[in-house]
């Protein structure tokens, strides 16, 4: 961590950044939050550690309307997203300094709730100096320890990569965290009944609150007024419970974002009712790959995408 | 599906060949080194295969005949492959009882000093299981 | 320049001219060839079967010492080259003889075709360069003309093998002109010999071979070279009489000035 | 008035049929008297990649039990591309409907050419059978975010 | 709020045999915004239309729908009525009751709950429609052809004939093309030349015609109607209007040793040359690369001999500008390189020939003055064969995929030729099929046969292996006898595939016309609109659209031709205003929607948007009208929805989907 302070007052001291995008403590240990930082000073705030999941590509499009370059750190996973919103013109590459920061695995206070343990205080062991394989928790009932790896995000445990799809430099190294394939649990419910199926997604997606919060955080989600804030289709919110978007949301959602969706995982992390959004998208991604041919989104900031191209031969609608 | 469909079948997997891709223009058999010896051409085994006419095929002289050169491989404008074709139907005759081509005991009389280990080796995996 | 080396069991046997000259040409190149620890017979052919994994493992484990190692792979042969370089192109890209292989083996590492593999002519061709290997002839062959017998299994598959061009190639005329003799071209330089047919049919192999050794001296040529055991000896047997065959690495140690040395070895 | 469960059920179905291929093929149908239900509503776009997923789940919510779409064949596309365009999204869209739970078949899509008055019309008693054997939709119009 | 009158037809007894039509009148006067409705028998006749015109003005509508037939049948009928009536046409929607549902329903009581539903969902699309107004543009009245062979001289001819201007731009120093290039033409075996040359002097002398040889296109810009196009005229060294065109620079040029590119290279030219003797323009050009004045600065032997004082070494490229209302696209093709197909020994020895190098030799006016030789000793042909598609219906990388369409003909002629001018030649053909589908075609390939002793042979070629003695054997199969053939030839003729110039690629990107995976253009619609391409006003001539002989191509030609014409004829382009539309407010800029369009119609600027709470430079999506046909697959490629298409729009489709489900 100190070597990327160090490195960022150089770069907002010789005049290259005119500020950072990074990630600063937020009221709780385990919930750092994006933040800008202006001056060397402000970078005592500054953290990166095992609980810095949040992406934070999507911040570049107003950084992109800001004068001077905004250093920006994206872990190897972010760098896709930030290259899917390069693609779509809605940042801007001379206005952004990437420094590429190494990942080892994003741990949450969820995933320590989903083992047990809560009411957390504090962690130590997410600072990510050293190797780390344990956590240190400081819970109100008194301290516990869980292995990091437990602790990790869903999306960490099946992450695509150390690769870097663009940056200007790379400080930190990445560590190896895949322990499963990122389409089980895709297969698990495509191998269900379809009424398992309509259950288990009834179940959960009654959970929204509408908050959007998936929707803010979704940097695929960038559009300048979203369709379901709009007059255009008619599906614009309404009081009434049972409108259009309230059932339809999450599938056009997961629809508008298909071939752009980098599977960050964001939108699963910052529900605040839990749901598995991100299950949604990979069925997408999934479909796409073994329809049309793997395809990554972000992975290159140029061509079309799944489905802004087609081939004579593709599969007819149904048989799948 | 009959025994023959499934032996047709079973080609068309193992060699990894569409023989509908075939459009009959020959290539394969006017290059081939071996066609004087062949009782079935190679064009022709694409034929068989095609029409699930395997019995004919596993019982073929050109099955011991064929060089896996791979001439009809490469000049093939259709990416039909026969030598494929021709190495899988090996394969089934091969896999079925007493159908090896070679046995240990003839070497001696077919070996000379100069015969080079490569030659009993490739010899033994093409012509029998 | 260190790279693995994948002999062969006929180099080891009836074929050791095109062992011994070939590393003596390489030491005096610069190149060390390391011989890969307890390698195994590739089986001589490519076994063409999708369903054959069996068949391949031992080619597998060779690719995948090499792997260990950290090296390239180089072969010599023809056919060990045609076997070891399809293998591991099966093992990077067919998915179903990766996952058998591997489930087989139980490697440490999984191999994963990760291996480059290279004929000692590729080396010659695009890491020293012919032009290179040209000021390092001390003993030019001036005025043999040479015809080059490319055989089969170097070319072909062409897109697969990617060796050269199946139907024109000309590696060894480059490498024929670069010791200082003249290529020859002939047709019949790309057709087969017979291969192990010859085991069996030899009357097959001779009529094969008396046309490659025809056209060549037609085309006035005074012997052939060729990469593959299995190519010189039925050549020599069939058509031996009608002009001789070597293979390239003698005559390429003898434009070194290396060849007496490794004689007395 | 008291339901009468006996009532047959009759179906909400929407049919979204492209200007120049299938529109033309109904309008055949029509022109040769082939019968097909009236439970089938055709709404014209002018292509079949006019035809918004949101449109489909807009019928479901407002209580459609089926929605079918037909364009032109693959190749035939007024506008060249188009229904390669449409293809994609509607297999997307229809696999993601069986995903989620939605009976299989309350989706179609088919092609259905300016001449194919006699396959538009088959197509459409087969849609309606099929829909009738599903029932009503409940399950698009019960998926909502509140239960 | 609308004003609409809804207008039920009983079509006669069609409609109303089935349909109530008095319960749907009545039923639409309790439907939002109806304030008008009415039955009649026949809506369409002259008395139906004066009642919906004496109800615009009655009622003062906003809107019409109309319950009757289909639209496809009366849409235009009655837009037209309402417009003369003081109405926009794109206010009037059609529910169609009779093809969709009184025809098609027996049961009167269901028809006319349908009947009621379809009139709901067209009033609903009504309620929000808006007043649309066809754009105009205007239309530049000169056409441009891209390339000068025999496609472009036609369209140029036959577009000049009907008195506009067109500009040819040839990229060789001569037009004329392939045929140029070519002996005797089949099926009837007149002279090439003697058929290309009068319309060449033609297309010169016409005074509506302007030929730039030596030039390409550099730059396109605008769309239909109103394209601006560069033309690089590259410097030809020579002063078009002072040369006579004598001959003697020529003859005097030092440098003698680039290989001539109209005799395939199979002889050389001098570095100032006119590809041909009948070249149009007959001026010389000096090829740079080759010239020794040019690369050394010594020689200027041509400026010396050269009475007229034609010669300029000073000479520049020039740009010209200039405007045109259509574009045909002619550039044609060439044979395809055959270093992939060694096999058949094409680079390994010199009599080994592709069809195109045999129709330079059997020229008169070739490299070998018309005397059928080998090339590489000079000898006359004992024994010729012909290989058939040679990188044609292949479906590896080496050849393409596709027949090439020409080759049995053209070799089916070359048999024949040879047949009759040397009789005691052997000519054997290897073909895989022989596909003469054409006037006469078939008739000619069986005198090839049957009068001429052809020896066709089904079964193609494998190898063709250079003897020593310096006579080529061919190995081939024969297929229907189940033999391996090794024959003896002399002289082997491969039919090569053909495939569109390199030049296309180019030159498609710049109109925006779209190519298939094989490079040839693709039409607007493969069987109603074969010589137009989907990007408007561009238009497509011979074979840059597909393999074509030259009958078809001329036809081709001429058809295109009559497109630019019925373009060109217009003063004003009336657009479709069912146009895709942007909100400028809410577009992204994501370049999504342009990705889908077939048309190119989307570009993006960078402008000052204003909107409430916003006034910033963005970047966003701006549809050209005149381009776009309203097909809408951006509206759905666009998830914000900013994209809609007018007539079309989301609000108004979800309307007719509401009122369906209601």
């Amino acid at each position: 961590m100190q070597e990327l302070i160090n490195r960022t007052k150089e770069l907002l001291a010789d005049g290259t950044v005119a500020r950072v995008l990074g990630w600063r403590r937020g009221d709780l240990p385990t919930n750092p939050e994006p933040a800008y930082f202006n001056d060397g000073e402000s970078l005592s705030e500054f953290v990166y550690n095992g609980f810095c999941g949040a992406n934070l590509s999507k911040y570049m499009i107003e950084a992109s309307e800001l004068d001077g370059r905004t250093l920006v750190f994206l872990k190897p996973c972010d760098t896709y997203s930030f290259n899917q919103l390069l693609k779509e013109n809605r940042v801007d590459r001379e206005k952004a300094y990437i420094i590429g920061v190494g990942c080892k695995g994003k741990i949450s206070e969820a995933s320590l709730n989903a083992i047990g343990i809560k009411n957390v205080i504090d962690v130590k062991g997410a600072e990510l100096t050293d190797a780390c394989d344990t956590l240190t928790i400081e819970t109100l009932t008194g301290n516990t320890t869980c292995a990091y790896r437990d602790a990790m995000l869903e999306r960490c445990h099946v992450c695509r990569g150390k690769e870097y799809v663009v940056y200007d430099e790379l400080i930190g190294d990445s560590a190896d965290t895949v322990d499963g394939d990122r389409f089980d649990e895709v297969r698990k419910i495509e191998a269900m009944s379809p009424e398992e199926r309509f259950a288990f997604f009834k179940a959960e997606l009654s959970k929204c609150i509408r908050c959007n919060a998936c929707r803010n955080v979704c940097p695929a989600c960038s559009c300048r007024k979203c369709v379901f804030d709009s007059t255009k289709f008619d599906s614009a919110q309404k009081a009434n419970s049972d409108s259009f978007e309230e059932k339809m949301f999450h599938i056009i959602r997961a629809f508008h974002v298909a071939g752009r969706c980098t599977d960050c995982g964001e939108c699963s992390r910052v529900c605040p009712q839990g749901i598995p959004l991100h299950l949604l998208n990979r069925k997408f991604i999934k479909d796409i790959n073994t329809l049309y041919g793997d395809f990554c989104a972000g992975e290159s900031a140029e061509g079309a995408t799944p489905l802004t191209s087609f081939t004579f031969g593709d599969a007819e609608p149904g048989t799948v | 599906m009959n025994k023959s469909d499934l032996l047709a079948e079973q080609i068309r997997e193992i060699s990894g060949v569409n023989p509908k891709k075939c459009m009959k223009c020959g290539k394969c058999s006017a290059t081939c080194p071996s066609f004087d010896k062949m009782d079935i051409k190679p064009h022709q085994f694409v034929s068989y295969v095609d029409n699930d006419d395997i019995e004919p095929l596993t019982k073929s002289k050109s099955l011991w005949h064929c060089l896996s050169c791979f001439a009809c491989v490469e000049r093939c404008p259709r990416g039909v492959k026969p030598g494929k074709l021709i190495d899988a139907a090996r394969q089934i005759a091969e896999r079925q009882r007493g159908g090896d081509y070679l046995t240990p005991d003839e070497i001696p009389e077919l070996f000379d000093e100069d015969t080079p280990q490569q030659l009993i080796v490739s010899a033994f995996r093409r012509y029998r299981k | 320049m260190k790279y693995s080396y994948y002999p062969g069991c006929t180099l080891k046997s009836k074929a050791t001219a095109l062992d011994k000259y070939a590393r003596a040409s390489a030491a005096a190149l610069g190149i060390e060839l390391e011989e890969i620890d307890e390698w195994q017979c590739c089986g001589g052919v490519y076994p063409l079967g999708s369903d054959e994994i069996a068949t391949k493992l031992a080619s597998v484990r060779n690719l995948a010492a090499a792997r260990d190692r950290g090296q390239e792979l180089v072969t010599l042969c023809s056919a060990c080259h045609h076997v070891l370089k399809r293998v591991n192109d099966d093992m990077r890209n067919v998915d179903d003889i990766r996952t058998r292989a591997n489930n087989y083996m139980q490697l440490e590492t999984p191999y994963a075709g990760e291996t480059k593999v290279l004929h000692f002519l590729e080396v010659l061709r695009d890491v020293i360069g012919f032009d290179e290997l040209k000021k390092k002839v001390v003993n030019p062959l001036t005025g043999k003309r040479i015809g080059a017998y490319y055989g089969c299994l170097l070319l072909r598959p062409g897109k697969l093998m990617a060796f050269d061009d199946p139907e024109n190639p000309t590696i060894m005329e480059d490498f024929i002109r670069a010791i200082g003799a003249e290529p020859v071209v002939y047709p019949y330089r790309n057709e087969c010999c017979g291969g192990y047919i010859s085991l069996k049919e030899k009357e097959r192999s001779k009529y094969l071979c008396l046309d490659i050794t025809g056209s060549a001296k037609g085309w006035g040529a005074q012997m052939l070279i060729t990469a593959c055991p299995l190519c010189l000896y039925n050549i020599n047997k069939a058509a031996g009489d009608v002009l001789p065959v070597y293979y390239f690495t003698e005559l390429l140690a003898e434009a070194l000035g290396v060849k007496e040395a490794a004689d007395n070895e | 008035m008291p339901m009468n469960d006996n009532a047959e059920f009759r179906p909400k179905i929407v049919a979204f049929c492209c200007n120049w291929c299938s529109y033309a093929g109904a309008d055949l149908a029509g022109s040769s008297r082939l019968t097909y239900p009236a439970d089938v509503k055709i709404i014209k776009v002018p292509c079949s990649c006019r035809v918004n997923p949101m449109f489909i789940l807009r019928a479901f919510e407002k209580g459609a039990d089926g929605v079918i779409m037909c364009g032109c064949h693959p190749g035939d596309c007024h506008y060249s591309t188009g229904n390669y365009y449409a293809r994609r999204r509607m297999t997307l869209l229809f696999s993601m409907l069986d995903y989620i739970g939605v009976e299989h078949g309350r989706t179609r899509v088919e092609w259905v050419s300016a001449a194919e008055g006699v396959k538009f019309s088959a197509t459409m008693n087969e849609f309606v059978e099929k829909i009738k054997s599903l029932g009503k939709n409940v399950r698009l119009g019960d998926l909502r975010c509140r239960s | 709020m609308q004003r609409i009158g809804v207008f039920v037809c009983h079509c006669g007894s069609n409609i109303a045999a089935t349909v109530d039509v008095k319960k749907v009148t009545e039923t639409a006067l309790m439907e939002p915004g109806v304030v008008h409705a009415e039955d009649y028998q026949y809506m369409c006749s002259e008395a139906g239309q004066a009642k919906i015109a004496a109800a615009i003005a009655e009622k003062n509508l906003t809107g019409i729908v109309v319950c009757s037939c289909s639209p496809r049948m009366h849409e235009t009928t009655f837009r037209t009525c309402a417009e003369r009536a003081g109405i926009n046409p794109y206010m009037v929607e059609i529910a169609n009751i009779r093809e969709h549902c009184s025809w098609i329903h027996k049961d009167v009581e269901e028809a006319t709950k349908k009947a009621v539903i379809l009139m709901r969902a067209a009033v609903a699309k009504v309620n929000l429609n808006t007043p649309l107004k066809p754009g105009e543009s205007r239309v530049t009245k000169r056409a441009l052809v891209i390339g000068g062979g025999i496609a472009g001289i036609q369209t140029a001819l036959d577009i000049a004939d009907a008195g506009y201007e067109v500009d040819i731009v040839e990229k060789t120093p001569s037009i004329g093309g392939r045929m140029s290039q070519l002996d005797k033409t089949f099926p009837t075996l007149d002279c090439s030349a003697c058929i290309l040359t009068p319309k060449m002097v033609e297309a010169a002398a016409h005074d509506k015609i302007n030929i730039y040889t030596y030039s390409e296109v550099e730059q396109v810009s605008g769309f239909v109607g109103d394209f601006t196009v560069d033309i690089r005229k590259k410097a030809r060294s020579v002063d078009m209007n002072k040369c006579t065109g004598c001959g003697l620079c020529q003859e005097k040029c030092p440098s003698k040793k680039t290989p001539s590119e109209f005799n395939r290279g199979l002889n050389t030219r001098t570095a100032i040359y006119t590809p041909f003797a009948q070249a149009i323009p007959n001026v010389p050009v000096i090829d740079r690369e080759a010239c020794i004045k040019f690369k050394t600065g010594k020689c200027g032997l041509c400026s010396k001999v050269c009475a007229a004082g034609a010669i300029d070494y000073e000479q520049k490229d020039e740009i010209i500008t200039r405007k045109y209302g259509a574009i045909v696209v002619a550039t044609g093709f060439d044979v395809i390189k055959l270093d992939k197909y060694d096999e058949y020994a094409y680079s390994q020895s010199r009599d080994v020939i592709t069809s195109l190098e045999l129709e330079r030799i059997m020229n008169a006016a070739g490299p070998t003055k018309g005397h059928l030789q080998r090339l590489s000793d000079g000898r006359e042909p004992k024994n010729i064969v012909f290989v058939q598609c040679v990188g044609s219906r292949c479906a590896d990388e080496r050849g393409k995929s596709y027949c090439s369409k020409i080759c049995c003909m053209y070799t089916a002629k070359h048999a024949m030729l040879i047949r009759d001018k040397y009789p005691d030649v052997n000519v054997t053909v290897f073909y895989i099929d022989v596909r003469t589908p054409g006037k006469n075609f078939d008739e000619f390939y069986r005198r090839a046969v049957e009068e001429y002793g052809v020896n066709y042979i089904k079964g193609q070629v494998g190898k063709v292996c250079p003897e020593p003695d310096g006579s080529l054997t061919v190995y081939a199969s024969d297929l229907l006898d189940n033999k391996q053939l090794r024959m003896s030839a002399d002289m082997v003729v491969l039919a090569a595939a053909i495939e569109p110039s390199a030049s296309v690629r180019q030159i498609a990107t710049m109109l925006t016309a779209s190519i298939d995976t094989n490079n040839f253009l693709t039409e607007a619609h493969p069987k109603l609109r074969p010589v137009e391409s989907p990007t408007a006003g561009v238009f497509l001539s011979g074979v840059c659209q597909g393999p074509k002989d030259i009958p078809e191509t001329v036809a081709q030609a001429g058809a295109a031709a009559v497109k630019a014409i019925g373009l060109l004829a217009k003063d004003k382009l009336m657009t479709n205003p069912c146009t895709a539309k942007a909100d400028e407010l809410m577009c992204n800029g994501c370049s999504q929607c342009a990705n889908v369009c077939p048309y190119g119609a989307i570009s993006y600027e960078t402008r000052l948007v204003m909107g409430p709470g916003v006034r910033e430079n963005r970047r966003v999506a701006v549809v050209n009208n005149a381009l776009c046909q309203g097909c809408g697959a951006c509206t759905v490629t666009c998830p914000s929805g900013a994209m809609d298409l007018q007539g079309f729009s989301n609000r108004q489709i979800i309307a007719e989907v509401d009122a369906i489900c209601r």
